[in-house]
């Protein structure tokens, strides 16, 4: 009890100077590293939203892209003016209602997210009865099918021209508040004991069933929460970037949802928000080995795709010595910074000893 | 045998392509007591399990659970009926801690949705502190307590043999299938377990239904006791007439150890 | 030819096997009998290298070779070594032809007579192969498979023959096919180290049997003077 | 020995103040896509850029540093290399890029950033719809897709044409409809208009169809090494139609990549071309001058609209008489007549550089600038 | 649609499907034996194309030296691709090799776009490969029968040393139980790495017959057909060869068909494999040649 009210103090500190970080970042940040934050907040309810499907509840999804543009697109029509709508739909006009809907932001956000949930609520039904791969292909297939019908369908979504001039909304304030949303979510329900049978769906489906719990429900549940997190993912990042097309959202952007999630640690929240800040840090830094530099009198001309070499080097490394990824399943909390949680270390290292 | 039988089987079969695990099998378990399943390797003691528990569905024949008719039904809805089994190979959720492995147990009696976690809602709270709390009675009751907090594959053997029932028990069976309880165990340790499982049938009025290799445990817990071979029920009884049965021992032992041995 | 000196098996947390020291001398049948989870099988697991982590030495030192601590040794190397193991439950691969499976067994191998030959004394010591060697390996009945085992750990040459529980699951009949079959190997010359639970059969067969119990060895002696012992009987059916 | 050390330190003084104004450098950034689908296009377009700044690396007496960033041909990268541009290298101005939709989304970041942009190749009328700071060196997709009709129609007399569309890529989309409706309205027919999606590589399917049509021109709106490999496979599958294409076919490579399939082929571009016959003084400098700098590549579109796109924004600053962006977009804005490479360049209400339209035919393995041709409307 | 029509689309399939088969195979062989899907095989596909064309351009090297050694290397490239990112992580959680392998595709793609450059290049073709034929409405280039050949003859190779060497037993056999193949003597690393070393050497075939066909190379030339052979070998059950030429076979046609009898659905192309991917996966969860996997209680 003690430690919970203690925990209460910290949270709420940290959330204070969280907020005080984003305050002063705000006025004094240049745009490109609030870009950056930006980035590493929406990488981060992606990731967060995977690890719920992948890392807590142990279902393959590939499909992250598919739901991240449902939220993106939904979110976009709705925010757009609709003035701006008539302009931008050049080669089929958007079909009514959608040419006259509009919302404010939050409910756009609310409504990308529900929008994500529905479509992945249709498709687990009859997908998750797969297992292993068989499920992450299949989710794949899905996600690329919304792509292709998304590319196709003019009237809705304006094609491969996409929607552009999307209002820049999503501000620090917005992305951060949904990502705390988003963590307090998840981390509510992983920390119940809906959070424990969804793990333990993850790690023996067939004693989850003999304990009575229904494991096709929770695992549709999961799939549509994770989903509508992602739908809420994509439309932050619509309104970020404030252009999308159907072209962003192939499954290289699920890959990369994927390598964040499994580089923070399946099954560790802290995890997920630590990989996308190291993940979208060290893609930005690393736009300096691409540039020309000098040293002394030599000049290196800038190599193009250098940055992507060292990245992928960089991702294949982490992930030869920390297999696990950061953080594994273990999560940071006040416990183990306050170094009492130092049985679970001891812990750590016999289960390393015995592998 | 007074009371109606809590579970009957009736006409039991399975068959995996043309092979029979199980044949024709017909059993009344009664209520209140601690039974035994035994026979050699491959008997198909374990198929039973699994038809009984709803992982099979099988291929002919009925399984009544307390008047109800079972058969074919999903193990989660088994489950909620009452019914509630371990594992011949221990199958713990090992990422997760004691505690936790016991509260999992505790989530099919819950009441309250799964969105009233986010949520916080009062209800929610009340029932997950409920869950938390019957679930370290339950660890307390079989002497898992100060475990508690550590991830449930780090507790030796034993220790994991009995958190399973725990977890077992968290789902308030009437009806309790232990799957080779003492493999693995040694001789102080089995004769804890042997002690433990009467424990727990006394302390929760259940009946237990064990399948056993280790035949001090079976002789020493069991009131009552079918041994199977090759899918076919070839003795019941009580243990003094199940160790004397020519039958279990020829399937035992071989058929010339016992010509061999009388001669 | 194989000794066995304070072996211990671990199988993640379970201490399996708990000490225990085997002797074989060359040219026998020696057996571990004893009930399920006795760590009958753990022993010859860790023998054929299968299990990692072992304490322990494992000597091994057949006549005209230098001796050998098979101790963390890969598999292959030890197959090498000229010791097979016919696993539990024979794990034929159902997928490949009697013929296919008896040729990997001789995997080891790149003699092609001698292949032949040995091919040829395995399918003159089971008839049945012979006729069924363009079958697939699980569509044989329980009975050929076991032959099917014991022939392909005969495919390396091996010098010392494992076998685990080679009449599990096996009528009554078959049982007794399949001991024949033993002590017909056993006087083709090779050595012979048996797991079994048919403890009748296996101690009538082996000049040397160990009675495991939970981990350790609780009796030893001659196959025959076993047999007498009341303590088997008490060893598998309890007290 | 005072006097001197006082005149020394002056000295000191005044070259180290010299130096430092002399340094103070006009930034100017360069956001193009060097890797990724369309890396040929944006590494040609740099090539332009920096053979321009080379030759007028000096404006107001300041030096013009160039930053040059990559896109990777995705547009969240090229947002932020845009951001990156402004926020961290504090540029005055922005180039970029090839990719109407790398266009727009570096668009949005730099009208936010009160930047002006000069867009080098993009040609999707979106990119500078309602943009203040935005421009562009080219002409848009209506008036080019206008020219093709017009040209397929008019000038060579073909009556039914077939549509061969990737419907993932905004450029093809865009032009193929604006193709689509021109050519309708001057009276011809469209038999058929298929689809692929971009990073197909096989064709057969959809050039079978079309040749089972009968059209008298496939109209191929692709960029050169798909549009190539599409030519190679409708020879292949015997098809004896014309193939017209729009400016992204506008290539060097493209006969080294078509072949003889590309024999015949016509395309709309820029009205630039080193086989162009009355090129100005201004085009003639610069392919002579390409030549000196890259004696093994063959000059082209791209570069020159590179090259046009930096002498754009260095004559609005000399203009502006300031390096301020605000002044700078008011210069480009009122651009009128600045005799670029690839013509003559006033920039209109749009922000878009009215030129005409240019028409190459590919004859015996060469490329040919063929005519102008203005677009009815 | 008229029958020559009909036959000339056929053509178009078989020729499309036997690529989508030969890269498929790779898949399935890796899959088969080690569970992961390696992701590097649509690369390898690509680093074999542009050895060719190295091969040829740069060093002169007449056609079938290059192809050869163009293979070899390829095949070489597979094994060190294993050594390195793959095979420590044998232990590890599955998901780590799968992101090795992301990495390991990603870095070969930049590595690619940095030594050779982004721009596609075109690759020469010996006149007598596209030489059109008529014969009667439907034309066909001796290039589309050879490519179906050439991947026959692949295949048959290949059957053959899965099923008639001693590597190729072995590989059969670790595919269902790696614990018993190695009792057997077999040293799995070895045999893994044989079958990386075929798999590449076939990934490099068949970008080779790629780039052949469809005639330029570009850093991202694997990517798009690497996926869609993924899929094919989905498709016809992961694992087996024969299904992965199935599968591969099957993909090719539909998306040939696709279009031909519904053109204006033509930019659904893509769609229709994976419409059809997961209606096979429902109803036969392990593809049209795969085996019923089931779970051990």
């Amino acid at each position: 009890m003690n430690n919970r009210s203690r925990d209460l103090a910290l949270n709420s500190l940290a959330l204070a100077a969280l907020a005080a970080f984003l305050y002063w970042a705000h006025t004094s940040f240049d745009g490109y590293k609030i870009q950056i934050l930006n980035l590493i907040a929406v990488n981060a309810i992606l990731a967060l939203s995977l690890n719920l499907i992948y890392g807590f509840t142990g279902m393959f999804s590939l499909g992250h892209a598919g739901f991240m543009a449902l939220g993106a697109y939904t979110s976009a029509i709705l925010i757009l003016p609709s003035a701006q709508k008539q302009m931008m739909w050049i080669i089929e006009p958007l079909i009514w209602p959608l040419s006259v809907m509009n919302a404010p932001f939050f409910v756009a956000v609310l409504a990308g997210g529900l929008v994500a949930a529905f479509f992945a609520l249709l498709i687990a039904i009859p997908v998750l009865r797969l297992g292993g791969d068989y499920l992450g292909i299949a989710t794949l297939g899905f996600s690329e099918i919304i792509r292709v019908v998304l590319t196709n369908l003019n009237f809705i979504t304006n094609g491969a021209l996409g929607i552009k001039g999307i209002p820049s909304y999503a501000n620090l304030w917005w992305n951060y508040g949904w990502l705390l949303l988003t963590t307090f979510f998840i981390v509510r329900l992983i920390n119940s004991n809906f959070g424990n049978v969804l793990k333990a769906i993850r790690d023996d489906e067939i004693a989850a069933k003999n304990m009575g719990i229904n494991t096709f429900f929770y695992r549709v549940l999961s799939f549509t929460i994770g989903a509508f997190f992602a739908g809420v993912g994509g439309a932050l990042l619509g309104s970020l970037v404030t252009t999308i097309d159907p072209m962003m959202f192939r499954f290289v952007l699920t890959f990369n949802i994927l390598m964040i999630t499994v580089t923070g640690g399946l099954g560790s929240i802290s995890g997920s928000i630590i990989g996308s800040v190291v993940i979208t840090v060290l893609l930005e830094w690393l736009r300096i080995v691409e540039s020309p530099m000098t040293i002394g009198s030599f000049a290196i001309p800038g190599i193009p795709g250098m940055r992507m070499v060292i990245f992928s080097l960089a991702l294949i490394l982490i992930i030869l010595f920390r297999r696990e990824g950061i953080m594994g399943m273990r999560e940071l909390s006040w416990d183990m910074l306050f170094s009492r949680g130092s049985r679970a270390r001891n812990h750590d290292e016999e289960g390393e000893d015995r592998r | 045998m007074t009371s109606a039988p809590i579970l009957k089987l009736e006409n039991l079969t399975m068959r995996f392509g043309g092979l029979a695990a199980v044949s024709e099998l017909s059993i009344d378990v009664p209520r209140g007591a601690i039974v035994g399943l035994i026979g050699p390797n491959g008997a198909g003691k374990t198929t039973v399990f699994n038809m009984v528990t709803g992982f099979y569905r099988p291929t002919h024949g009925r399984v009544v659970f307390d008047g109800d008719d079972i058969t074919g039904l999903q193990p989660h809805i088994i489950c909620r009926s009452g019914i509630s089994r371990t594992f011949q190979n221990i199958r713990l959720f090992s990422h997760e801690t004691v505690l936790e492995n016991v509260m999992i147990g505790c989530h099919v009696r819950r009441r309250s949705k799964w969105w009233s976690a986010p949520l916080g809602l009062p209800s929610f709270k009340e029932e997950e502190e409920r869950i938390r709390r019957k679930s370290l009675d339950l660890l307390e009751s079989v002497g898992l307590a100060e475990y508690a907090g550590e991830t449930s594959s780090s507790l030796p053997y034993g220790a994991q043999r009995r958190l399973e029932i725990a977890r077992a028990l968290a789902t308030d069976p009437k009806f309790l299938l232990l799957d080779e309880p003492a493999a693995g165990m040694n001789p102080q340790e089995s004769q804890d377990l042997m002690a433990f499982i009467r424990g727990v049938q006394k302390r929760f009025g259940l009946t237990i239904l064990l399948i056993e290799h280790d035949m001090k445990v079976v002789m020493g817990v069991c009131e009552y006791i079918w041994v199977l071979d090759y899918g076919v029920k070839i003795a019941e009884g009580n243990p003094e007439a199940i160790q004397s049965n020519q039958k279990v021992i020829v399937a035992y032992l071989g058929e010339e150890y016992v010509k061999y041995a009388e001669s | 030819m194989l000794k066995v000196e304070g072996l211990h098996v671990y199988y993640g947390a379970i201490h399996a096997v708990k000490g225990i020291d085997i002797e074989i001398p060359e040219g026998s049948i020696v057996t571990l009998i004893g009930a399920n989870g006795a760590g009958k099988s753990s022993t010859i697991r860790a023998v054929s290298g299968l299990i990692k982590s072992i304490k322990g030495k494992i000597l091994y030192s057949p006549s005209g070779a230098s001796q050998t601590d098979l101790a963390g040794r890969a598999p292959e190397e030890i197959v090498k070594l000229g010791v097979a193991m016919s696993p539990e439950g024979r794990r034929i691969l159902p997928h490949l032809t009697v013929e296919e499976n008896l040729q990997l067994g001789a995997f080891s191998r790149n003699d092609k007579d001698g292949i032949e030959r040995d091919r040829d004394r395995v399918y003159s010591l089971f008839p049945r192969l012979k006729e069924r060697s363009w079958q697939k390996g699980g569509t044989l009945s329980g009975g050929e498979q076991q032959m099917l085992a014991l022939g392909r750990a005969l495919m390396c040459e091996p010098k010392l023959v494992m076998l685990d529980e080679p009449s599990l699951g096996l009528a009554p009949i078959l049982v007794k096919e399949v001991f024949d079959i033993i002590g017909e190997i056993n006087s083709l010359g090779k050595t012979v180290l048996l797991v079994e639970q048919n403890a009748f059969a296996a101690l009538k067969i082996a000049s040397y049997a160990y009675i495991l119990e939970v981990g350790r060895i609780v009796l030893q002696g001659r196959g025959e003077d076993l047999l007498k012992d009341p303590r088997v009987k008490e060893a598998y059916l309890g007290g | 020995m005072k006097l001197r050390n006082v005149l020394l330190a002056a000295l000191l003084v005044l070259v180290v103040a010299g130096t430092a104004v002399a340094a103070e450098p006009i930034r100017i950034g360069v956001f193009l896509p060097l890797t990724g689908r369309v890396a040929f296009g944006g590494q040609l377009e740099l090539e332009g850029v920096q053979m321009a700044h080379k030759e007028v690396s000096e404006v107001l007496g300041r030096p013009v540093e160039l930053f040059v960033v990559d896109n990777k041909t995705d547009k969240v990268e090229s947002a932020n290399a845009v951001k990156r541009l402004v926020e961290h290298d504090k540029v005055v101005a922005v180039i970029g890029s090839y990719g109407s939709s790398l266009a727009m989304a570096g668009g949005e970041v730099a009208e936010a950033a009160k930047i002006p942009m000069m867009g080098t190749s993009c040609t999707n009328p979106l990119v500078t719809l309602g943009k203040e700071y935005v421009f562009r060196a080219c002409f848009i997709d209506p008036y080019q897709g206008a020219a093709a009709a017009t040209y397929a129609y008019n000038t060579l007399g073909m009556k039914k044409a077939a549509i061969l569309i990737d419907v993932a890529n905004d450029y093809c989309v865009g032009l193929a409809n604006f193709f689509k409706q021109s050519y309708k309205k001057l009276g011809g027919e469209v038999v058929s208009e298929l689809m692929y999606n971009s990073g197909d590589q096989d064709f057969t399917a959809q050039l079978t169809e079309i040749i089972s049509k009968g059209p008298d021109l496939l109209y191929i709106p692709a960029d050169f090494a798909e549009g190539a490999i599409i030519m190679k496979q409708a020879r292949e599958l015997g098809a004896d139609f014309q193939i017209m294409g729009g400016d992204a076919m506008d290539n060097p490579e493209i006969v080294s990549i078509g072949g003889d399939a590309v024999e015949g082929f016509i395309h709309t571009t820029f009205p630039y071309d080193p086989s162009m016959k009355d090129m100005s003084d201004i085009a003639k400098t610069f392919t002579e001058n390409w030549s000196k700098l890259h004696p093994d590549k063959e000059p082209n579109v791209n570069a020159a609209l590179g090259y046009d796109s930096y002498m754009l924004v260095i004559n609005a600053i000399e203009k502006a008489g300031s390096a301020e962006p605000d002044a700078i977009r008011d210069a480009l804005a009122a651009t009128k007549d600045f005799p670029g490479v690839t013509g003559s360049k006033t920039i209109n209400e749009t922000h878009d550089a009215e030129s005409p339209v240019g028409v190459v035919q590919i004859k015996g393995a060469k490329k040919l600038f063929i005519d102008i041709v203005e677009p009815v409307l | 649609m008229s029958g020559s029509l009909f036959v000339q689309h056929l053509f178009n399939a078989v020729t499309l499907g036997s690529l989508y088969g030969l890269i498929a195979i790779g898949y399935t062989m890796v899959y088969g034996i080690l569970r992961l899907i390696n992701f590097a095989h649509g690369e390898v596909f690509m680093l074999g194309a542009y050895f060719v064309f190295f091969g040829i351009s740069l060093f002169h090297l007449p056609w079938g030296v290059a192809v050869i050694g163009s293979i070899a290397v390829s095949s070489l490239c597979g094994i060190f691709v294993d050594r390195i990112a793959y095979k420590p992580l044998r232990s590890a959680p599955r998901i780590s090799a799968l992101i090795s392998a992301i990495g390991v595709s990603f870095l070969i793609q930049n590595l690619a776009i940095v030594i050779f450059g982004g721009i596609p290049r075109p690759v020469a073709r010996p006149d007598w490969l596209v030489q059109v034929m008529k014969v009667g409405e439907v034309r066909i280039i001796p290039l589309a029968i050879v490519v179906p050949l050439v991947t026959l003859a692949l295949v048959l190779g290949l059957l053959w040393i899965v099923y008639r060497t001693k590597p190729g037993l072995a590989m059969r056999a670790i595919s269902k139980d790696i614990e018993t193949t190695r009792l057997m003597g077999v040293s799995v690393n070895k045999i893994i790495a044989f079958t990386f070393g075929l798999g590449s050497a076939l990934a490099a075939a068949s970008g080779i017959m790629w780039a052949l066909r469809y005639p330029q190379i570009q850093p991202f030339m694997g990517l798009v057909p690497g996926l869609k052979a993924f899929i094919a070998a989905v498709f016809g059950g992961i694992g087996s060869i024969q299904g992965a030429v199935i599968g591969g076979m099957l993909l090719g046609l539909i998306e040939i068909m696709a279009v031909a009898f519904f053109p204006q659905l033509s930019g659904y192309r893509d769609a229709f494999a994976f419409v059809l991917l997961i209606i096979i996966l429902l109803l036969k969860p392990t593809g049209l040649m795969g085996e019923k996997l089931e779970d051990k209680i």
